[in-house]
């Protein structure tokens, strides 16, 4: 789950890391009337989950309160990636005399937090990771003793030289990494961290994204989550118990595990197609999950052939070949269909499925070949 | 010989009287595995056909000598029960759990390298020594003995491809489904060494998603460790970059975890990369006959 | 720092441990006012910092409102160990049908904090330990992962055969352990929790005690502090950086380092004498340090002669003497003073007293018998 | 030979541009202790009279090869520098300052553990080879060098046995106060070994206070391991239970900690107990003299 730079800044100053003043809004008519009109030099930034939102013009100045509302004007309703922008930040713009990037990370690799600094502020990190990981300093952070005082401090002293600076930094490191753990994030991070030309050290934006595995326990983020309409399918399709993901291709899949599903994508990519989605139906044989994952696939009207494919484990293929009779029964549609069964019982299945008239085949190459053969008629 | 699991591991169930745990705690039996005990809290004396109830890992692990878990909990008390598991002094735990918290896992982790605890999983179907011992919920009926060695992160395309195998004759020692999810117990390089130490195992199977950098770390492993041949698979080539894909850990960003980074990491340690699924039983059998 | 029973129940209740309703009194007319007339049974309990307060009769029980009224009447005011009873908590009694102990205390050997449970609950714990110590399990808690889930519940279970009981001890453990965790505490007891006749598990009564060093950290704490004159006057002089305790002795001493002014209390002891109290000045020559410990000192009418006990370590004995004739010069006094110096200038610092007249020796023993002998007289 | 310091220890200074530390690491080096260098964060490259000062232990140990330190920071950032050391590869640690949460201190205790540091103090005076290394604020004056052993749990309480020891010709290999707080690192019995272990010390003064049960434990490992004549003295013998005399480890409760049990506890190992600390010379030089 991601939130907004606003959500995440009221975040930090729950937390005690300073950030400028701002204000959101929603209309123009609400930059007139809570932005004063002091001559103070603004930012005006859109509140959208899409990167990259500078380049596309959702970040402006602004030296009056007019140029705030004209700008705030251009930004409102503005299309960022394919996000309508809703909400901008109207921010107190400050005297920067240097940035930083401030990250922390779920790492696969040592199985542990691990906190990320770098000189190299306000640009995108990953680049930087790409270009010259050298700047980017990673201490893992040790789980049972969470980020010490003496570390925190010891990191920023080898990016702040002035004491005052580094401890202020230190705290923020420290705050940062405890609204981590209490949010169960999964990424959380501050870029530009910056030392204002007043001497001031505080969070200039922010980034946080949450694991979906730990929104149970966080009623409170839950609250603040905003979807798309395209995230929204995803969503309902996982409260179904399906796992849902629409791509631009025109062969619909449906298959029952997310390793098979995304082995089954390549597999139509490979033989000449394009997957429509991604859909993993888990491990089940009722039919009601097939229905409700056929009327997700099929209400994409890209979707040209469907390619059903089933591994029989513990489900055996036959109970699967039941549930897809029930289910097809119910979906009347002229998109051409492809099963394929294999694992345990597929003799069966394919048997009891010769009587729909529908395409069987028992390995996934002929099922791709034969999907893409059909959704070009 | 197998890697991890055998005819003589003991095998502890961890909420045995949930719909899944009861359900697969018979699978498991029916394989063949020794399966000694169950553990729900509070159903101690009671037993689920045959297989004596426990109120706590530790009064299990007394009794009958467990030395093996599987956990079939809850999301939110899974990481609690891997720690009961260890505390308990059980060798290896399973845990089949989907969905549970990364934090949780976290920190977990510490103690169990601090009690030389190994864990599979959590969100993995187990893994399987054929004939022997089944620990999880892989269709038993699919696997079959041999000297080829399985790791894989997903399920269902595991069976896939451990199919094509039994299929094509290539029987296995021992197939392990690691999980998806972004911090999990061991993983390629630990089984990798595994596998290398097993006599009876001939060749490797490695099959990876997209996400992370496991495979490209397994891939240097392999390059610097391995004398036995490994063909690999990597599923989530045309996955768009930032998206979930069932699994919390088949995310690609920051550059990293692609299909083409991991494929080029395998080409580089000299390892064969399937293109699709179907070449795998093949692209082993032309390696095993050098 | 201690708290009385009322406050640990609010804190008890703060972290969802369950615990009869009740009331606090300061005086009749509150009973009066806030004890509803309901036929209910109720325990009108002593508020005081001693314990042994049900053999003193601070404890009662009452059937009616008005024998309610009555028994307030006959505890508050009345003295328990010295202390004056000014507040009694009215509770709802309930139907105890199983009574348990369970304890949290910093441990020195373990160095970790151990849970200790007991089916012997209601009663004096320490008796319990020394009659049958194998009643008594000891849990130590890892300071990494705390009280575990598993753990707790594993340990409720070997004392509550019911699992709903269990289950709800095991809770109680664990935001025992919290709250013990969180307010610095060194020591968190339950004693009895219970089961009820109707069947559910709460608190009945309550004792905590807190890390003094840690109250720095803990304002919530510091406000809930409340001291008696004696107490004051331990705190008091901790303020002026002097450590002290008043005892029923004639000997007043005054002795830097508190393991030496333990070896001269007992030295005193071992003369034949008894110390009026202990008080260490710590590592100091200051003489506005000596001058508030003999005020302190001779604020005690008991006391019938000085010993003062200075061993020079790092501070040097004629430094500590020129400290000394400053105090003594602005105190006047017909108590008898015995000045002891050893250690780093103790010639020197002894040459220095001559003038003052004040008998001066060099070794403890014989400071002792001169305190006791001028004592005496 | 001694015990834990010696002439080849380099000692850094934790705090030292604050008033105890930069007084004490002035006392430290006058008395001959090799003092390498000194943490104050923020001020590296500063020196005190000579004592380079740099901004963490880390530098300090990377650029001197320090090997042990000395804390004086305030209570609230003890434990902290505790742990800064620790991870540093610090093998020494002697903690001076008072009034350290308990809390803080049973946090550090498993890394401690972990990472192998040993930790004296909190709350104490610390340690002194005779002739060699003073580390803490011990007055190196009344020590001289000699072959008897000395630990205990009070500061002025120390100086009068050592310096009665000192007047009877009796030197000393290495004198520790280890502290009087409820959680502290060395202990009686773990030093008790190590003087055991050390050839030149030949006999031990072990100095004991009222309050918790180490010296029972002590009297007990002495009676099962030592085979070195130890002479005890308990202060506290007059102090009324529950009441706090100075150190938040005297406290006498439960029925355990009093005079009277570590007496007997003694007595039953054999240790001769001294009814005030004048008789320690002489009982010692009985049982050398044996």
């Amino acid at each position: 789950m991601k939130i907004h730079e606003y959500q995440a800044r009221n975040l930090f100053r729950k937390y005690g890391i300073p950030v400028p003043d701002a204000v959101v809004c929603h209309t123009v008519e609400e930059v007139e009337a809570l932005v004063p009109d002091d001559g103070k030099l603004r930012v005006i930034k859109a509140q959208v989950h899409a990167g990259g939102r500078g380049k596309a013009g959702g970040v402006k100045l602004a030296r009056t309160k007019a140029e705030a509302v004209e700008n705030a004007r251009k930004i409102l309703g503005m299309d960022i990636k394919g996000y309508t922008v809703e909400k901008v930040l109207v921010g107190n713009a400050v005297d920067i005399d240097k940035e930083f990037y401030v990250g922390l990370i779920n790492d696969r690799n040592n199985k542990a937090v691990t906190l990320m600094v770098s000189a190299e502020g306000g640009v995108e990190i990953e680049e930087v990771a790409k270009v010259s990981p050298e700047k980017i300093l990673k201490v893992t952070i040790d789980p049972m003793m969470g980020l010490m005082d003496w570390q925190a401090r010891e990191i920023a002293m080898r990016f702040f030289p002035d004491i005052r600076h580094a401890r202020t930094a230190a705290d923020i490191f420290r705050k940062l990494y405890a609204l981590y753990l209490d949010t169960d994030s999964s990424l959380a991070e501050i870029n530009p961290l910056v030392i204002t030309q007043q001497g001031d050290v505080m969070a200039i934006d922010g980034k946080m994204n949450f694991d979906d595995n730990a929104l149970f326990r966080q009623p409170e983020l839950l609250e603040m989550r905003e979807v798309t309409p395209d995230e929204q399918k995803e969503i309902d399709a996982h409260a179904k118990g399906l796992s849902y993901i629409k791509l631009d291709g025109t062969i619909g899949c449906m298959v029952n595990g997310a390793g098979l599903a995304m082995a089954t994508m390549d597999m139509i990519k490979l033989y000449g197609g394009e997957p429509a989605n991604f859909l993993d139906i888990g491990g089940s044989s009722n039919p009601q999950k097939v229905i409700d994952a056929m009327n997700i696939l099929l209400s994409d009207k890209n979707v040209k052939a469907v390619m059903i494919n089933i591994f029989g484990g513990i489900t055996r293929c036959d109970d699967v070949a039941k549930g897809l009779i029930t289910a097809l029964d119910q979906i009347k549609t002229d998109i051409p269909i492809v099963v394929r069964l294999s694992g345990t019982n597929a003799k069966e299945g394919l048997e009891i499925l010769k009587s729909t008239g529908l395409p069987t085949v028992k390995t996934m190459s002929e099922a791709a070949s034969k999907a893409i053969e059909l959704s070009k008629i | 010989m197998s890697i991890l699991i055998n005819k003589n591991t003991k095998v502890v169930v961890q909420g045995i009287t949930g719909r899944d745990g009861a359900f697969h705690a018979q699978k498991m039996k029916a394989y063949g595995t020794n399966v000694v005990a169950g553990v729900s809290p509070g159903k101690a004396g009671q037993n689920l056909e045959g297989i004596p109830i426990f109120n706590s890992v530790g009064d299990a692990r007394e009794a009958t000598g467990a030395n093996a878990s599987v956990i079939f909990v809850p999301a939110p008390y899974a990481a609690d029960a891997i720690l009961e598991a260890s505390y308990a002094g059980i060798e290896l735990v399973v845990a089949i759990t989907e969905g549970v918290p990364v934090k949780d896992m976290i920190r977990v982790m510490p103690v169990l390298r601090q009690r030389g605890t190994q864990l599979i999983g959590p969100n993995c179907p187990g893994l399987i020594t054929p004939g022997e011992c089944m620990i999880g919920i892989l269709p038993g009926n699919i696997f079959k003995t041999g000297n080829v060695g399985l790791m894989s992160r997903s399920g269902t395309l595991t069976y896939e491809v451990v199919n094509l195998l039994t299929e094509n004759e290539m029987g296995q020692t021992t197939c392990i489904g690691i999980g998806g999810d972004p911090v999990a117990g061991l993983y390629y390089q630990e089984l990798l060494q595994l596998f290398e130490n097993d006599p009876d195992t001939k060749g490797v199977v490695l099959i990876g998603e997209i996400g992370g950098d496991a495979e490209e770390q397994a891939a240097r492993f392999i390059k610097e460790r391995m004398t036995k041949p490994v063909v690999a698979f990597i599923a989530g080539q045309t996955a768009p970059p930032g998206k979930r894909m069932g699994h919390a850990g088949a995310i690609i960003s920051s550059g990293t975890g692609t299909a083409e980074e991991k494929i080029k990491a395998f080409a580089e340690a000299g390892v064969p990369v399937a293109k699709e699924p179907s070449q795998i039983p093949g692209l082993l059998k032309r390696l095993l006959d050098k």
